[in-house]
């Protein structure tokens, strides 16, 4: 059947007597991965050696503090209800008087757990979160774990540490 | 309505084996899967052998089934795309793209040219990734592991590419409703053209190491063929159909994305055997090479997404000054878009065939049923008939050559 | 490129001497178990295409003593589940597991595999670890190759530290038992 | 000559020695073809067990012994233990007439053949026990009652079957050209250069292709496809049993690598033996030959694993209709052809390069015969399968 | 050959009440149809010499609690390769006894697809060859699809639910 | 002479368990491990010719493919269909004639002596090849056209009906 006319009909060719005695083949094949042998591994050696993640990976959260170092985040809850896994949860508590160098805003998340496990690292609740404050760092992967007690981050892991902040040169 | 005559289907025709003709020999049952190697892990195949020749097969799907259709019913039109992304995982930016596709057609979005490039240019190297996968896979299977470990080198250069525009490797919930998420950078481009001028040589080398070797061509030529008239009664697609000789492309026959401003060749096999779908998947390389190359020459300038404030999020700089788009962005990330009633098909080529996504919106957040077309869904009941009468090892590679993606299969 | 020095094992330790060098058995054979474990892998959607790409060149399993693949359960060390198991596959996970010859180890790979992931649906289970043991839990949907080989290190971490015994201990006969197995 | 103490004491010296030698080169076998399959592959391959990952093979090793060793309770328990045991039997027998120097002179008139037995069968030995190394595999894959194993079993015991017939006459051309089926005969029938690949070059590739089937290497790899069968006859294996099945076919490699040097590649000898003789003397001299044997035999065990991550592998009819159809007619006429290189230089009193000559002319000749064969029958064949 | 074109003959065929609820949406054709109609219509459109529906792209079931009578659907989608025409086929059963004619014996890809919809919807497709449930365990005993049933896995132990919007 | 008295003992044993053994795959297995304990007495009478090739032929050909065709049958492993009284009867009849046969014919042999007329170099290679190919040239061939015409019957037996589907 011809439906467009941009079809291309690819012959199956007759095997050649070359072809059918294999052995040209074979020693072509054999050939080439002879050339490969005396060419450079593009292996990288993980643990010692890291490679290039790209600017925007999506990594491990991180909830942002801005230059005072008070917590962006405003519990609005848009971040969970972007997670399609379901994986954030928090509790909203009101600012009281004196903790403004705490948190920006007049509200803040008093808890904020995510479920490393559940997790699927889509992106959205970057996307979703209208303060700037919840990242997937670009420059680290969430660790490995050996049991289910660890996998729950709360705000004790997510929370940026002010002496080693997190900068993303790339988009955003 | 007794006046309609019921025949004339090719199906009607196909005889089952003769109940009469009796098997001396001993017949054997092989559980083929679902943990065999060749099944890659993900469905069963219950082989009746005679020997080593399969009289009978039964298959059983639906090993990983985890409930798409339902799951999509219960989620905002975005959040479907990190479903999407999991369905044919070999090609995640092809079914997002179509995805994405078939919410601007209901939303009615006009996508600028510029994200239209774009698109077309993500979803050929998603393509080239799929194909990679299941011809190099067809290697494998056949024993020929090392041109497998040659093309992967450049399944992980497209994975950078993704990784520039998107961020993640393989399930990369690319692109929003009215564009792309993010422009182009320096070094995506850097990195596409790189691989426009480097992966032909591998692609090459690949194919100098099997095209035309003996031992592969008596392996693949005339194994798990199919007429074309079988193939389209059984509702194949994309390289599995056009292998069996009829052009049916999705990119040709319904461009979508722009894909009528590109040179490109439908390639078509002529018997629809193993080695023709082999050769179809190769050919679709080099022309998927051929329209990223164009689309690069031509990126033409301009925004990278659509001006619809009420469906495109906006920067995040707007949404901290500005009350109007602070509002969007929260209906937005609520689902809360003006969806319109109404049915909607889009279709588009995927890495298998066409990949159709039907919606169907009450006007709420969430689709009221939206039913993915998977072509591997509908090919694979093809299976047991296309090894009929072959050995074991013809059927391990029928089945790799066939492409069944578990993630599509089963949704 | 820089930096060029690989990690490797360190000698266990133990007595050295002039021309004698004793160890515990323990320590070499954690040893050697941890620089030979081989995988069975349990692909079944997205993970197994990334556990392709940390077998490949790139980033190339088979450096940790992991080249031969083992689809047979019964030479397999480590199970490494990979993607979405649903309620369907369940059993069969578990047959997989049995099959395996002692000492064993599991890796749930992926956000599916260790706890569902997105997939909260009534076809999915929702972690394998309610049907077998899981040593480790690699997150990420799929986790880079990265996570995957940090994964494989800490299984080979685990190797190394086990008790040749540890097998036989009545702490590990209550843990098989609360799985139903044996 | 009396056995005497000493003569025994040497050789069991001797065979100590080559069994070590064999297993160690088996042992390191697995760990050298990761290194190359990793190289093949751009990759870099086991590194961390040890300074570049050296210690692999014995991390493995000892892993596999301290593995749960698992009989199924299916299965027909002694028989799964004597499969391995019988594929490492008699893959450790072959060793035994292989001549791996030439003699050596201790002084006192002690003189000592670096061979563990030189009977006049050698080359029948070779072939009888390569012949009955399929057991082992027949035997575990029959017991472990699984259907992948039997089927495994099933294609091992008829791919070794059918190629050694053509392995046989491949060898038959060996014969004719040395007289003897002795080993340490046809060995030294090839001295100072006159090995016998010049003459030989069409039976060589033969009895190449044979030994690939008879170690159920790539590509003909069936019976223990990973693929297809997963793992074939040695699906249901753990722990050392599996172990002995993986080292047969290594140590299997090293002696077929090892007698294809013997048979073609000059044994032990090798170019400038005369200058060394005269230089260091005779002991020296057949050690380095003996250095030299070795050297060869490694050399087709590289080649063994450079095929092996080349080449896609056979179907199972495939590899029957290459070996009856393909291979043994082409050997059948290399027999006749031998017996011409023979006698045409002898009866025209050609020079002794008479005889490679005419050796080498067959090759054409049988690429021309062929030539005709596919113009004929070709064609014939593709109109019948347009026709199904 | 237009949308129009195609809808007429079908009514001029089978009569306006067995063809009707015709609508175009997007450009696609749909016409809705009863159950006796169906196979009847599907053999005249796959054997018809210009419409030549010979590609069956999908099959569907829909679950419309709200609708009395009419609350399982089933949904066709046809593709004509040769005129590059689609047309959705709609019909409605009740869920008492939601019996369709089955259509393997024309298209051999409505096989799955039909079990699927049974699995999904309890669609029963008469006459299908192997009618059983495909994508879920034997042992289910419920049509997941339908909208009374949940989604959620029922065990999930790791979610707290007094959250936004859910 | 120790080393016959062993290797007989062993061939009569292995040859008993041959048929005693009730699984046909422990019978092909002693089987071949009678020819193997035959061949160690060809090495005793030094016809290492002999030995080598009853070791290929029967042992690694013949064998194989017997034990092959058994597994292939015994893939169910259904226990052997009991015997009827009438084959019972049958058995022992013929079996006790064979016995009164065999003691008949040993009853008036007497052991001559050995070892004078014995040259040790008989069953070397050469002087096997000399007698075939010399004295019984004839029968030699005629043995060869009689396999021949066997290999063509079993090709014939073994090729499929025109048709059917050959792979």
């Amino acid at each position: 059947m011809k439906l467009s006319n941009k079809t291309k009909v690819l012959e199956q060719e007759e095997m050649t007597l070359a072809e059918r005695m294999y052995l040209p083949a074979i020693a072509g094949g054999m050939l080439t991965t002879l050339k490969h042998f005396f060419q450079k591994p593009v292996t990288i050696r993980y643990p010692e050696q890291k490679r290039y993640l790209g600017p925007i990976y999506r990594g491990q959260h991180i909830l942002k503090k801005d230059e005072q170092g008070a917590e962006r985040c405003t519990a609005c809850g848009l971040c969970a209800v972007a997670c399609p896994a379901e994986a954030i949860s928090m509790v909203a508590e009101e600012r009281k008087k004196g903790e403004e160098h705490l948190y920006r805003e007049e509200k803040y998340a008093k808890v904020y757990e995510i479920n490393m496990l559940r997790c699927i690292f889509c992106g959205l609740c970057e996307e979703a979160c209208p303060k700037q404050a919840i990242f997937l760092r670009h420059d680290k992967m969430v660790p490995v774990f050996n049991s289910r007690d660890e996998v729950i981050f709360g705000k004790d892991k997510l929370v940026e540490n002010m002496d080693d902040r997190y900068l993303r040169e790339g988009w955003k | 309505m007794s006046d309609v005559a019921l025949v004339s289907s090719p199906n009607v025709g196909i005889a089952k084996p003769e109940e009469s003709k009796k098997y001396v020999n001993e017949l054997t049952t092989l559980n083929l899967g679902p943990t065999h190697p060749a099944t890659h892990g993900i469905f069963q195949n219950i082989l009746t052998m005679d020997g080593e020749t399969i009289i009978d097969s039964e298959q059983t799907v639906g090993y990983i089934h985890r409930a798409f259709e339902k799951i999509a019913e219960r989620r905002p039109l975005y959040q479907i795309t990190t479903l999407t992304d999991r369905m044919n995982y070999c090609s995640s930016p092809i079914n997002n793209m179509g995805w994405h596709m078939t919410v601007e057609k209901l939303l009615g979005i006009e996508v600028p040219k510029r994200a239209q490039y774009m698109r077309v240019i993500m979803m050929e190297l998603a393509r080239i990734a799929d194909h990679i996968i299941c011809n190099s896979i067809l290697a494998v299977d056949t024993g020929a592991m090392t041109g497998f470990l040659y093309v992967m080198q450049w399944r992980e250069n497209i994975y950078e590419i993704y990784e520039e525009l998107c961020g993640a490797r393989l399930t990369t919930n690319m692109g929003r409703f009215g564009g792309m998420e993010r422009d182009f950078s320096a070094e995506a481009i850097r990195k596409i053209k790189h691989f426009l001028s480097e992966f032909p040589k591998a692609l090459r080398e690949f194919e100098s190491m099997v095209k035309r070797n003996r031992i592969f061509m008596d392996r693949t030529i005339g194994v798990g063929g199919i007429s074309g008239e079988r193939a389209l009664n059984y509702g194949f697609t994309g390289p599995n159909l056009r292998a069996a000789g009829i052009d049916y492309d999705v990119r040709a026959m319904n461009p979508y994305s722009s894909y009528e401003d590109f040179e490109f060749d439908v390639p078509v096999g002529t018997t629809g055997d193993t080695y023709d779908r082999f050769l179809v998947r190769g050919e679709e390389m080099w022309q998927s090479l051929r329209i990223i190359q164009q689309a690069m020459d031509n990126l033409p300038e301009g925004p990278y997404h659509a001006d619809a404030p009420h469906y495109y999020l906006p920067p995040k700089q707007e949404v901290y000054r500005n009350m109007e788009a602070l509002i969007y962005h929260f209906k937005i990330v609520m689902g809360e878009i003006d969806a319109p009633v109404g049915e909607v098909y889009h279709s588009v080529e995927g890495g298998n065939g066409e990949l159709g996504f039907y919606l169907v919106s009450d006007g709420g957040r969430t689709p009221y049923r939206l039913k993915f077309r998977r072509p591997c869904y509908i090919y694979y009941q093809a299976f047991p008939e296309m090894i009929k009468g072959s050995t074991l090892s013809d059927a391990i590679i029928t089945m790799s050559s066939m492409n069944v993606i578990a993630g599509e299969l089963d949704t | 490129m820089s930096d060029r020095t690989i990690k490797t094992v360190e000698a266990p330790q133990g007595l050295e001497g002039q021309g004698f060098f004793a160890a515990k058995l323990d320590d070499l054979v954690g040893l050697a178990r941890a620089n030979s474990l081989w995988p069975l892998p349990f692909a079944t959607s997205c993970c197994g295409i990334e556990f392709m790409a940390t077998m490949a060149s790139h980033y190339d399993l088979a450096r940790f003593g992991a080249e031969r693949i083992s689809f047979s359960a019964r030479q397999a060390d480590v199970l490494m589940v990979m993607g979405t198991i649903a309620k369907k596959m369940a059993p069969v996970v578990k047959q997989v597991y049995l099959q395996m010859a002692e000492p064993r180890w599991v890796m749930a790979v992926g956000a599916c595999a260790s706890s569902g992931g997105v997939f909260d649906t009534y076809s999915v289970l929702q972690g394998i670890d309610r049907i077998i043991p899981v040593d480790v839990y690699v997150p990420g949907c799929p986790p880079r190759p990265e996570q995957i080989l940090d994964g494989f290190m800490q299984i080979q971490e685990l190797a190394k530290t086990e008790q040749r015994r540890r097998r036989e201990s009545p702490e590990y006969k209550a843990l098989l038992n609360s799985y139903g197995i044996e | 000559m009396e056995i005497t103490s000493t003569v025994f004491t040497a050789k069991a010296i001797y065979v100590g020695v080559i069994f070590a030698i064999t297993l160690g080169v088996a042992a390191y076998s697995t760990y050298f073809e990761r290194i190359f399959a990793a190289f093949f592959q751009d990759r870099v391959g086991p590194d961390r067990a040890g300074p570049m990952g050296i210690l692999q093979p014995l991390a493995d090793a000892v892993k596999m012994f301290m593995k749960e060793d698992f009989i199924p309770s299916n299965a027909s328990k002694w028989l799964f233990i004597t499969g391995p045991c019988l594929s490492m039997f008699t893959a450790l027998m072959t060793s035994a007439v292989i001549p791996f120097g030439d003699t050596v002179d201790f002084g006192n008139g002690l003189r000592f053949d670096l061979q563990g037995i030189d009977v006049n069968i050698g080359i029948l030995w070779v072939f009888g026990v390569v012949s009955l190394g399929v057991y082992g595999i027949l035997v575990g894959g029959w017991a472990s009652n699984n259907k992948y194993s039997l089927l495994g079993a099933i294609r091992a015991a008829s791919q070794n079957i059918s190629y050694e017939l053509a392995m046989g006459l491949s060898i038959i051309c060996i014969l004719m050209m040395t007289g003897s089926l002795s080993t340490k005969a046809i060995v030294e029938a090839q001295q100072n250069g006159h090995w016998n690949i010049l003459y030989q070059p069409a039976g060589f590739i033969l009895f190449i292709i044979c030994a690939f089937a008879e170690c159920n290497r790539t590509p003909f790899d069936l019976p223990e496809c990973e693929t297809e069968l997963i793992g074939g006859y040695h699906t249901e294996y753990s722990s050392m049993k599996l172990g002995f099945y993986l080292f047969a076919e290594y140590i299997n490699m090293f002696i077929s690598g090892a007698v294809m040097a013997t048979l073609y590649f000059g044994g032990y000898d090798y170019p400038f033996y005369d200058v060394v003789n005269d230089a260091w003397g005779t002991n020296i001299a057949n050690f380095i030959g003996f250095g030299a044997l070795i050297g060869k035999a490694l050399l087709f065990v590289f080649v063994f694993m450079w095929v092996r991550w080349t080449l896609p592998r056979f179907r199972y009819d495939q590899l029957m209709n290459l070996g009856w159809t393909g291979l043994i007619p082409i050997a059948m006429f290399n027999v006749v052809w031998t017996g011409l290189s023979i006698l045409l230089p002898t009866s025209f009193n050609l020079p002794s390069w008479g005889s490679i000559g005419v050796s080498w002319i067959g090759i054409p000749v049988l690429i021309a015969g062929l030539f005709v064969y596919h113009a004929v029958v070709g064609g014939k064949k593709k109109k019948v399968a347009l026709a199904r | 050959m237009t949308n129009e074109q195609i809808a007429q003959d079908l009514v001029s065929k089978f009569g306006e009440d067995k063809i009707y609820g015709i609508v175009e949406n997007y450009g696609l054709l749909n016409v809705t149809t009863s159950v006796d109609t169906i196979v009847p219509l599907l053999h005249y459109l796959y054997q018809h010499p210009t419409f030549k529906f010979q590609f069956l792209t999908d099959l569907g079931g829909i679950h419309f609690p709200d609708a009395v009578g009419q609350e399982l659907g089933v949904i066709y989608h046809l593709h004509s390769l040769e005129n590059n025409v689609r047309l959705i086929i709609k019909l409605y059963v009740p869920i008492e006894s939601p019996v369709v004619p089955t259509i393997t014996k024309l298209y051999a890809a409505a096989d799955w697809m039909e079990r699927e919809a049974f699995d999904f919807y309890g669609i029963l497709f008469e006459g299908h060859p192997n009618l059983k449930r495909i994508l879920n365990t034997d042992d289910m005993d419920y049509h997941p699809m339908r909208k009374e049933y949940p989604m959620e896995d029922a065990t999930r132990q790791d979610k707290i639910d007094a959250l936004f919007g859910r | 002479m120790q080393y016959w008295y062993f290797l007989t003992a062993l061939t009569l044993i292995s040859a008993l368990m041959v048929v005693l053994s009730k699984n046909p795959i422990h019978s092909v297995l002693y089987l071949v491990f009678t020819f193997f304990c035959i061949s160690g007495h060809y090495v005793l009478l030094n016809a290492q010719f002999l030995m080598a090739v009853n070791i290929i032929v029967y042992a690694g050909a013949i064998m194989v493919l017997f034990l092959f065709v058994i597994m292939m049958l015994d893939l169910r492993r259904n226990a052997p269909e009991s015997k009827s009284t009438l084959t019972k009867i049958a058995g022992v009849v013929t079996g006790g004639t064979l016995l009164v046969i065999f003691i008949a014919g040993t009853k008036n042999m007497s052991l001559g002596e050995v070892g004078n007329s014995y040259n040790s170099q008989t069953g070397m290679v050469e002087n096997l090849g000399q007698l075939l190919y010399k004295g019984y040239l004839l029968p030699f061939e005629l043995v060869s056209i009689l396999f021949f015409v066997a290999m063509v019957g079993a090709v014939m037996l073994g090729k499929r009906e025109a048709g059917e589907r050959n792979f």
